[in-house]
């Protein structure tokens, strides 16, 4: 029985992130359409653009390979699964403890893997640079997050999301320079990770500025549309990231009822809500960088969890 | 002559020394070949008969656990060396290298230089020891000047020069060792006679005893090539016959290095002795640098490897100034493997030599393709001389490096750094020569594999497994080393 | 063994440690074989009074060969050689004679200095003629290495083994001593021939070392 | 018992090599004598695996008279060499199989069949010696064995000088083992492991023995600096030996790290992991910085063996540190990840390069810049290259992302550490490991797209077909296995789990009983993995997805000229090469480690000449270490030269001189 409502919120878990992730975009895409005096689109166009993506018919290239019509689906699911692993509205769901923070971080990573392999399967110029610009990113993102990981396994010792969120929301945790530090160190990860300005520009089509259109430059119809989701689903795992982590509270557990669930759900809208508005403000507010001004926005970030992680040792040991 | 024992050492004196007389007078060569293999197989036979039966000790000759394996080892590379120089000289005759008047000489010298060192090695008489080196060496430098060509004399010329200096030296400090005998032992045979010295060395004055050391180490050291003593090894290996390298670094070297332990025991039984270690690891330690380095600059390949016994006796060397059971067992088998490796890659080099027509290193190349037999030999041998496993040397070298890294760290990183110099240096050369785009002639050379394989499959054996009996002897001359 | 005989046997081996610094003094071909003559002379002498006084006869069998072969003999063949092959007159030494003699001094006292600590039971003759014996043999080789000329190292290699027979000859009862002399006569001999009818001459117009060793070993 | 058996198959090897000979006069010589040392290792790998699954209570030994005399040939079969005998012996088998077929295409068999059992036979011997003697003729028998194979190729450029570097830097290692035995075995000469177990050396001299057996480990398996034979030997040897030195023999020179480190030497000091931290980690970045830059597929390889030695490095270093500190459980789980990565290294490693040697026998190429599409040609291998790629990349649910794993958390329990050097340090150390792994990642998204997908870039890579079913089965056996070990990480770890008994005196809590097979190295607040659970969640949101897709979307599909903005061009010369894509990571890293430059040359307007640009790396460490050390003999070499060319009088000065200086001693002596 358990084990039934357990499997059942995992799914709607699932379900919930699938389902909000274009809301989030278009969302994001409003505020900035409206910071910028525009209309802009309406709310829910993403999910327009899905349905009509998915709905035509698809050209893949004569010089493409199994891979490139397989590669969707793996980024999709591995995405959808990392997405699913991360607490939104509910902590200790079934399957959370099957991956801790690092994994999640990998599973982004295979999808990153196979996306740029399908970037460069076709065998043109433009897939090409875009999987070489972003196999550079990664690089410099991974080492950054792993010392956010290892900031926060010192404070909550685990690598456990629950775990980790759970301690967050508990007593003893305090203010803490390491745990902001860390916050802005997963941060500015968050934006290379999602290709979001300055590091690269989702919108633009001006081959020199851009690395994640570019590699999917080859991709149309369903396979596009799934990448689509694919990416607003990692933007989604992202915010509601920063959300389990350093803005916990509201979260239900498995042992409380189902308006506890409830409230998680509708705590967890207004954290999404309040993500995607800091996020666009902070878009508008900047310019994209250069690609190769990238490293040193990213060596900040590992500043910061080498930072936190020694700064936690000496207020440790005070 | 009543006892098999002193038949048997009086028999291996006396066949070389018939031999060469018969040999001087028979003309025909291909006869002279075989009778020259032939009498070197019967001295085999009597010196193997001596590991049984043991003459009683007189004052002129002496078989015991210190000489009797180096007997053998003798008697036995001379035969091997025998046979390779018939296929040798066959060709030599070939190419007019050789005249058969020159050749006839060449046997008998090649006898009178086997009984030369087989006395070497029995004599219980250090003056006798002395003269039979001496025979030895002028044997040697007449067989080292045979091609008559200018190098040829001119190496000849230089060896003969540094070796009387070398004999005299030798000379004074046999004297010397003598005077601070007789007021021991007593005047007369005795107080020549090893085996009364070496008991009663204790008694004798070590100022003496000091000052022959230095004598004797600086005249045999030159026999034995030890830099800076050794101007006159290079030449001489790479100008005489290749039989006579191989024999030179095989045994002529080994001889006199056993003329010089002979007095390290003396010195070893007397307490009062400044301790000769020190200036054998220096002069060891010497050679052994020298040698590694000169190793990379050379255009010769007989050359080459003549450079290399420097280094092997270097580290002989070093090994008995180490002293101490484990490093003095490491130095006799390393002398009994280096001399059976050495003559082995000579038995190689001198087919190659032929084969390619030159002995410039920069000639020959790919060796394994054109001659794979002979390639392939020539590697293992330089394997072997480099103390690659599983070959006997690698043994030695294991035994005498980690034992002294154990007890001066410091001694043995030049030791270190001097060996990996010269593998390095010897695999530089080998890959050149036996690997790459081949070059010179391809058609097959007539030669005797045999010398050549039995020396490797005994250094190889050597290596995994070393016979109880030999073993015993060595650990108890190791102890009378010190 | 009285004070006499010590005394004339340590006369004679003082005898020729001088000989030996006039060897080393001499520039001039012809006067240099002629002492080197009067070396061997000395040594004889020396060597018949040691068989004198050890009364034993063998010894002059080695007197006889010093006299006879290294006396006349060899410095005969050397006069030959030296006209046949027109060997300019004066010697050049490697470095200033008296630098050599200085050098030769220094030798002497190292030679004494080394003896030294030998203990006197060893016979004080035998060590006072080990000292000289040993002067000579470093005198010797001094010369050696300090001439161009290959009949002046000759020379010198041959006074150097005087000093051997003189050691030899010294130690009371030495065995062998009259087969090493022989040995080194018949060593001497083959150098000789060497120099002489042997290869050299057929082969460079000169005995100077330096032409013997156009050839330096491996060539580059 | 099972020690006996395994020395009669060590002969057995031994005995193959020496039969290979004459046996390659028949027509199918070759294919028996593979088939012969598949056998052999199937069966050493039998025994081998028994004794690590059920050990018995106390250790195999045997002594046999000989090696040297007075002490004989010691042999001795535990838990620790079980493990790794399984991973050579499976190694070995695996690549007799792959050379049942891609043993054929081999040009001089005579050169190779002699060397390659031996070199197994080699192998197992080490893992069984248990005196110094034994182990370091067996450790050079192996070099000597694997350095004749780097030499098959002899009249290829360049591979006579691989052969030299690499022997002179094996012989170099040896020495240094040789010196470090010395120390422990004592003056009295103690070389039996026995007796160096009961005589300990004190602290100062074993931590000279430890810098010793870094050194001489290190030299073998490739570490940072002393690595630079391996991009130079691995590729030059045929694609199956670089299978063996790349998977197989660096994991042999890891064993007797761990042999002295962990079982000779009592007393650990903290500092001894600093050292081995630092190598580790520098080796890891280098290893994969250099491998970015290659565009030889199989020195591109070779620079990940290095990769990953660091990666294993790493792993034992912090058991190294757990162990002085007596943190039993950490050092556990820290040797475990170090011990479960050597397995799944020669894993991937041998299944990478078996496709890279398909590759070659398929086209004939190893420049990359000349290869490309070649997964419409080679599915199947192409398939089975991905599937090592992914694993290699650490990307779950693999087994190369098991290991590293665990190697995460063995960092993540450091603070457990009480030396602050080490505390900072291990962070540091932690940053290196994931930056190693996504470069790695990098690497691989290049190595197998510009090899397989795209389109041909010469007609070699065009005409490229399938090769043979062995080779196939091998690597594709292999794939599947990077897969379940990767799937069931849990059986590893149990069976690893008496080796770190033995050597650390802890081993991590038994995992099979747990539910759905989750791996919990510590506790289960704090962190768990489970493959099989991700694996299957995976398959099943794969799966909904695609019947999704094909339930409500369009299916029609238009095949098309690429599309490429509008500009497609048809020469395959304007795909991205391996060069273009790494130039990213070349700008951010190289400037720095490599001094990479690049200039451009632009023709002058009207000029005909297309615009050129060169890229310039340097590699420091080899002009600096190398090539110093060469100048260094050679000037010392050429001015000793000159005494080879001196008179006879001077050569007697010499004489003369010694003779002086002799007494001159004697005198000052006296």
């Amino acid at each position: 029985m358990a084990l039934i409502t357990d499997l059942i919120v995992q799914g709607a878990q699932m379900l919930l992130v699938l389902l909000l992730a274009p809301l989030l975009t278009g969302f994001v895409r409003k505020v900035k359409a409206r910071l910028l005096r525009h209309q802009g689109a309406p709310l829910l166009q993403p999910y327009r653009d899905l349905l009509r993506l998915s709905r035509k018919e698809i050209v893949v290239a004569d010089t493409a390979s199994w891979l490139f019509r397989v590669a969707p689906y793996l980024m999709f699911s591995a995405i959808w699964v990392a997405a699913a692993l991360v607490p939104t509205f509910a902590l200790n769901l079934v399957f959370s403890w099957s991956a801790d923070l690092i994994v999640i971080v990998a599973l982004l990573g295979a999808a990153r893997f196979f996306l740029a392999l399908a970037g460069l399967d076709v065998g043109t110029s433009f897939g090409g640079i875009g999987a070489s610009r972003e196999m550079m990113i990664a690089p410099l993102a991974e080492p950054a997050m792993l010392m956010i990981v290892f900031t926060l396994s010192l404070l909550a010792g685990s690598t456990q999301l629950s775990s980790i969120a759970a301690y967050m929301s508990g007593p003893d945790v305090g203010i803490r320079i390491s745990v902001g530090l860390s916050l802005a160190g997963l941060v500015i990860v968050a934006i290379a990770e999602n290709a979001r300005i300055p590091v690269d520009n989702p919108a633009t089509h001006l081959e020199l500025t851009m690395v994640h259109e570019a590699m999917v430059l080859e991709y149309s119809g369903r396979h596009l549309a799934m990448i689509e989701a694919a990416a607003s689903l990692k933007l989604l795992l992202y915010v509601s990231l920063i959300g389990a982590i350093f803005v916990p509270w509201g979260m239900a557990t498995a042992d409380q009822g189902i308006a506890a669930y409830l409230v998680g759900v509708a705590v967890y809208l207004g954290k999404l809500a309040v993500g995607g508005f800091v996020l666009a403000v902070f878009e508008t507010s900047v310019a994209k960088m250069r690609v190769f001004r990238v490293p040193q926005f990213l060596g900040a970030a590992l500043m910061l969890g080498l930072l936190g992680t020694l700064l936690l040792f000496v207020s440790r040991n005070l | 002559m009543n006892d098999p024992g002193t038949l048997l050492v009086w028999s291996v004196l006396l066949i070389p020394t018939g031999a060469a007389v018969l040999l001087a007078l028979i003309p025909a060569y291909t006869v002279t070949a075989r009778l020259n293999m032939l009498a070197s197989l019967l001295t085999l036979a009597a010196a193997v008969g001596l590991l049984w039966a043991r003459p009683p000790t007189s004052p002129y000759l002496i078989v015991d656990d210190v000489n009797v394996v180096f007997i053998v080892l003798n008697t036995l590379v001379a035969f091997t060396t025998s046979v390779f120089s018939a296929s040798y000289i066959a060709h030599e005759l070939e190419t007019g290298r050789l005249t058969p008047v020159s050749l006839r000489f060449y046997h008998a010298m090649y006898q009178g230089l086997m009984g030369a060192m087989n006395l070497a090695l029995v004599a219980n008489n250090v003056g006798l020891m002395w003269v039979a080196v001496e025979i030895a060496t002028l044997t040697t430098v007449v067989m080292v000047g045979i091609y008559r060509t200018h190098e040829a004399l001119e190496a000849a010329w230089k060896y003969f020069i540094l070796g009387s200096v070398g004999i005299a030296l030798a000379l004074f400090g046999t004297i010397i060792v003598y005077l601070g005998a007789r007021g021991v032992v007593g005047e007369g045979l005795n107080a020549m006679a090893w085996s009364e010295l070496v008991r009663h060395a204790a008694a004798f004055d070590p100022a003496l005893l000091n000052l022959a050391f230095v004598f004797l180490l600086l005249g045999y050291g030159t026999k034995v090539g030890l830099a800076p003593l050794h101007a006159w090894l290079p030449d001489a290996h790479a100008e005489g016959p290749t039989p006579i390298s191989a024999v030179l670094s095989g045994l002529l070297l080994n001889v006199a290095l056993f003329a010089l332990l002979r007095f390290r025991m003396i010195m070893a039984g007397n307490p009062g002795t400044l301790a000769p270690g020190p200036l054998m690891v220096t002069m060891g330690l010497s050679s052994l640098l020298f040698a590694a380095f000169m190793l990379y600059r050379r255009h010769d390949i007989k050359r080459l490897f003549a450079y290399s016994s420097i280094e092997h006796m270097g580290i002989i060397t070093f090994a008995f100034g180490m002293g101490g059971p484990v490093a003095n067992f490491a130095g006799l088998l390393h002398m009994t493997m280096h001399s059976l490796t050495k003559s082995a890659i000579f038995f190689a080099v001198g087919h190659v030599a032929q084969a390619k027509g030159t002995q410039r290193l920069a000639d020959i190349r790919g060796l394994t393709h054109t001659h794979p037999l002979l390639g392939w030999g020539l590697v293992v041998g330089v394997f072997a001389i480099a103390g690659m496993p599983p070959l006997g040397v690698f043994m030695s070298e294991f035994l005498v490096v980690s034992s002294t890294f154990a007890r001066q760290p410091l001694i043995a990183i030049p030791l270190v750094v001097g060996l990996l110099v010269a593998f390095a240096a010897l695999l530089l050369q080998v890959s050149r020569v036996a690997f790459g785009e081949p070059q010179g002639s391809s058609e097959p050379v007539h030669a005797s594999y045999g010398p050549m394989v039995l020396h490797l499959g005994l250094v190889l054996v050597a290596g995994v497994y070393v016979p109880a009996p030999i073993v015993s002897w060595f650990q108890h001359v190791a102890r009378l080393l010190g | 063994m009285n004070g006499l005989s010590f005394d004339i046997a340590h006369l004679l081996a003082g005898g020729l440690v001088l000989v030996s610094f006039m060897l080393l003094y001499q520039a001039r071909m012809y006067a240099l074989l002629n002492l080197f003559a009067l070396h061997a002379v000395v040594l004889s002498l020396s060597v018949a009074w040691q068989a004198l006084i050890q009364g034993a006869p063998h010894l002059y069998v080695t007197a006889a060969i010093a006299l006879g072969f290294k006396g006349l003999v060899i410095p005969l063949a050397l006069h030959r050689i030296v006209q046949r092959l027109h060997i300019h007159r004066a010697i050049e030494p490697v470095v200033g004679i008296g630098l050599t003699m200085l050098a030769g001094m220094g030798l002497v006292a190292l030679s004494i200095g080394v003896v030294l600590p030998v203990t006197a039971e060893a016979g004080s003759l035998a060590r006072e003629d080990l000292a000289f014996s040993m002067a000579v043999i470093l005198l010797g080789m001094l010369m050696m290495v300090s001439r161009h000329n290959a009949v002046s190292q000759v020379v010198g290699f041959m006074s150097l083994e005087n000093g051997l027979i003189l050691a030899a000859t010294g130690a009371n009862g030495m065995p062998l001593v009259v087969e090493i002399s022989v040995a080194f006569s018949i060593l001497i001999a083959f150098i000789v021939i060497g120099i002489f009818l042997f290869r050299i001459r057929e082969r460079f117009d000169t005995v100077d070392l330096h032409a013997l060793d156009t050839f330096r070993g491996e060539r580059r | 018992m099972s020690l006996a058996g395994l020395l009669w198959l060590v002969a057995a090897f031994l005995a193959l090599g020496a039969l290979a000979l004459p046996v390659l006069r028949l027509a199918a010589g070759s294919r028996l004598v593979y088939a012969g040392s598949l056998a052999v290792s199937l069966a050493a790998l039998g025994v081998a695996a028994h004794h690590l699954l059920f050990p018995p209570g106390a250790p195999e030994t045997l002594a046999l008279p000989l090696g040297i005399p007075w002490l004989g040939a010691h042999f001795r079969l535990d838990v620790l060499s079980a493990f790794f005998l399984v991973v050579v012996n499976f190694g070995a088998a695996v690549t007799s199989l792959y050379s049942l077929g891609y043993g054929q295409h081999e040009p001089s068999p005579r050169r190779v069949l002699p060397f390659l059992p031996a070199f197994l036979g080699g192998m197992n011997l080490v893992l069984l010696a248990d005196d110094a003697y034994t182990f370091l003729l067996a450790w050079e028998f192996m070099s000597v064995t694997s350095w004749a194979l780097v030499m098959a190729h002899h009249r290829e450029e360049g591979n006579a000088r691989a052969g030299f570097v690499y022997l002179t830097m094996a012989a170099f290692g040896t020495l240094c083992l040789l010196l470090a035995f010395g120390l422990l075995a004592g003056a009295e000469g103690a070389y039996a492991f026995e007796q160096m177990r009961a005589r300990q050396p004190g602290p100062g001299l074993a931590s000279l023995v430890l810098l010793l057996a870094i050194l001489g480990t290190g030299s073998k398996a490739g570490a940072v600096p002393l690595h630079a034979w391996l991009p130079l030997a691995h590729p030059a040897a045929p694609s199956q030996v670089s299978a063996l030195m790349s998977g197989i023999m660096t994991k042999v020179a890891l064993y007797g790290l761990v042999r002295i480190a962990f079982d000779l030497l009592d007393e650990p000091q903290w500092w001894w992991s600093v050292a081995v931290l630092v190598v580790g980690g520098v080796t890891s970045v280098l290893g994969v910085l250099y491998a970015l830059m290659q565009h030889d597929l199989k020195r591109l390889l070779a620079y990940h063996t290095v990769e990953n030695i660091g990666i294993i490095l790493i792993g034992l270093g912090l058991a190294l540190a757990f162990r002085a500190e007596g943190a039993g459980a950490a050092a556990a789980l820290a040797l475990t990840a170090a011990l479960f990565h050597v397995l799944n290294h020669s894993l991937f490693k041998s299944l990478l390069f078996f496709g890279a040697g398909a590759v070659l026998t398929a086209t004939g190429e190893r420049d990359m810049e000349r290869l490309g599409g070649l997964i419409h040609r080679m599915p199947l291998t192409a398939l089975a290259f991905l599937v090592g790629s992914a694993a290699i990349a650490a990307l779950p649910p693999l087994n190369g992302f098991a290991s590293e794993w665990l190697t995460f958390q063995a960092i993540l329990v450091s603070p457990q550490l009480t030396s602050w050097s080490l505390r900072f340090l291990v962070p540091a150390v932690g940053a290196l490991l994931a930056l190693s792994a996504a470069l790695a990642a990098a690497c691989f998204v290049k190595a197998f797209g510009i090899t397989f997908l795209g389109r041909p870039r010469t007609a070699a890579a065009a005409g490229a077909h399938e090769v043979d079913r062995f080779s196939l089965a091998a690597m594709l056996g292999l794939g599947a296995l990077c897969l379940l070990v990767g799937l069931f990480p849990a059986v590893v770890i149990d069976a690893l789990a008496p080796v770190t008994q033995a050597l650390v005196g802890a081993s991590l809590p038994a995992q099979l009983g747990r539910p759905w097979l989750t791996v919990v190295p510590i506790a289960e607040g704090r962190s768990s993995y489970n493959a099989l659970l991700l694996f299957l969640f995976i398959a099943f949101s794969t799966l909904v997805t695609v019947y999704a897709i094909h339930r409500w979307a369009s299916h029609a599909v238009r095949r098309a000229a690429p599309w490429d903005c509008g500009w497609p061009d048809p020469d395959p010369a304007t795909q991205y090469t391996a060069g273009s894509f790494a130039q990213p990571i070349r700008r951010v890293f190289g400037t720095v480690v490599f001094a990479a430059q690049e200039r451009i040359a632009m023709p002058l307007p009207g000029d005909p000449e297309p615009a050129r640009l060169h890229v310039s790396l340097r590699d420091f460490i080899w002009e600096g270490l190398y090539e110093g050390v060469a100048r260094v003999v050679g000037i010392v070499a050429d001015v000793l030269n000159r005494t080879q060319f001196l008179t006879i009088r001077r050569y007697l000065s010499l004489v003369f001189a010694v003779l002086i200086l002799l007494l001159l001693v004697l005198v000052a002596w006296h």
